[in-house]
């Protein structure tokens, strides 16, 4: 079980901030985003967005990243503070 | 020192905090955003920004842990604002002290371009059009990359 | 706004005064130098700084001019103090506003790099070992060389 | 006739905050120093120093600029501002 999280405007997209997820781990980041799509198709589009980033537990990471048991998994787009 | 608050700041208050910790000061840099009226072209009448709490608090770390490597700094000041701002508002501080002035411009502008790209702040701004999230600016991601 | 004044300086009051001027402003960059109480290794118990009068107040303006026609910026304010200054005196004051970041940074650097070589103040350092000119430094003409 | 400063580290060494110079004019802003040095001995050591620098009008200026009647000539070390 991981828990994954959504900001901004995918959270708006989606119409969701987070869920736990049920997901075989070890797995990756892209794993993680390909499970969600398999279980909300209407989804697709907006997770399939070429700029989406992803953190670790709170990191910054990569889609190919490893993912393990009760990770904080969150998707977002990129960022505009300051 | 690093804060993620809704409250505003003082620049005179945090600039006297920063100043008195140490003799050897010669140089303080420092940075205030500002929220402007226009953007791309719409006027804005008020803006929210949407931040990952825990995750932000983190970045921003990092990104002063990362300063004070660099260049050898005296102390530094970070304040970020999140939730509901209007134009004129202030959004982000950001204050370096150092021996010379060299290393307090360079690590000022280094955390400013690194918190534009990798700090988790969102901005949604409200036009005569409605709502709008702000994309990002490739130029951030250009000025990131000079690190 | 350029002054060259023995009164001492509040960084608020000139960050206000700049920052009311225009809804679009979106970056205030802003440096202090401060007077350190070591220099090269010896302790300084005070410092005089010399200026030439009339002379100073046009090389702060060119400085200025040269920064408005290479930055977009909105608009500055220079304070450069002279006369007795005790350590951990505020000495030089430069804000620079601008409509984003990267030319708010680059014009601050830019005038007190210039300022630094090409402004006509000259300190003179009161240490234990009694009165001393402070040298030159030549990292100084270098910063201003980048130009 | 020319008005002739001398500031700071300088003005200290000559004992002399400036003097009005009377000189054949048009000159060079050398030809001032090396009248300076024949009217003062003395003068030789402090006015022959590498770095000196020199303004004419209240302007950066290079020893080979041409100095007129009336011009106003300031000779300092190198400036140690801000």
């Amino acid at each position: 079980m991981i828990q994954v999280l959504f900001f901004a405007s995918l959270r708006e997209k989606l119409n969701c901030a987070g869920m736990p997820l049920n997901i075989q781990s070890p797995c990756r980041a892209r794993d993680v985003l390909q499970q969600l799509i398999r279980q909300h198709p209407e989804w697709e589009n907006a997770l399939n967005g070429p700029r989406l980033l992803v953190a670790i537990n709170q990191e910054m990471s990569q889609p190919d990243d490893a993912v393990q048991d009760g990770d904080e998994v969150a998707f977002y787009p990129p960022v505009t503070g300051g | 020192m690093i804060h993620v608050q809704e409250a505003d700041f003082n620049l005179q208050t945090e600039y006297e905090a920063l100043r008195k910790q140490s003799n050897g000061i010669g140089a303080i840099c420092s940075f205030v955003g500002l929220m402007r009226d226009f953007n791309d072209g719409d006027n804005v009448a008020g803006m929210f920004l949407e931040h990952y709490p825990g995750m932000t608090e983190k970045a921003l770390q990092k990104i002063a842990d990362e300063a004070m490597q660099r260049w050898p700094l005296i102390n530094y000041r970070i304040i970020h604002r999140v939730g509901p701002l209007q134009p004129n508002d202030q959004i982000v501080l950001v204050l370096v002290a150092s021996a010379h002035r060299q290393a307090a411009f360079a690590a000022c502008e280094f955390i400013m371009d690194f918190l534009k790209t990798r700090a988790p702040f969102w901005k949604k701004e409200l036009t005569q059009q409605g709502e709008k999230w702000v994309d990002a600016k490739a130029s951030d991601d250009d000025a990131a990359q000079r690190w």
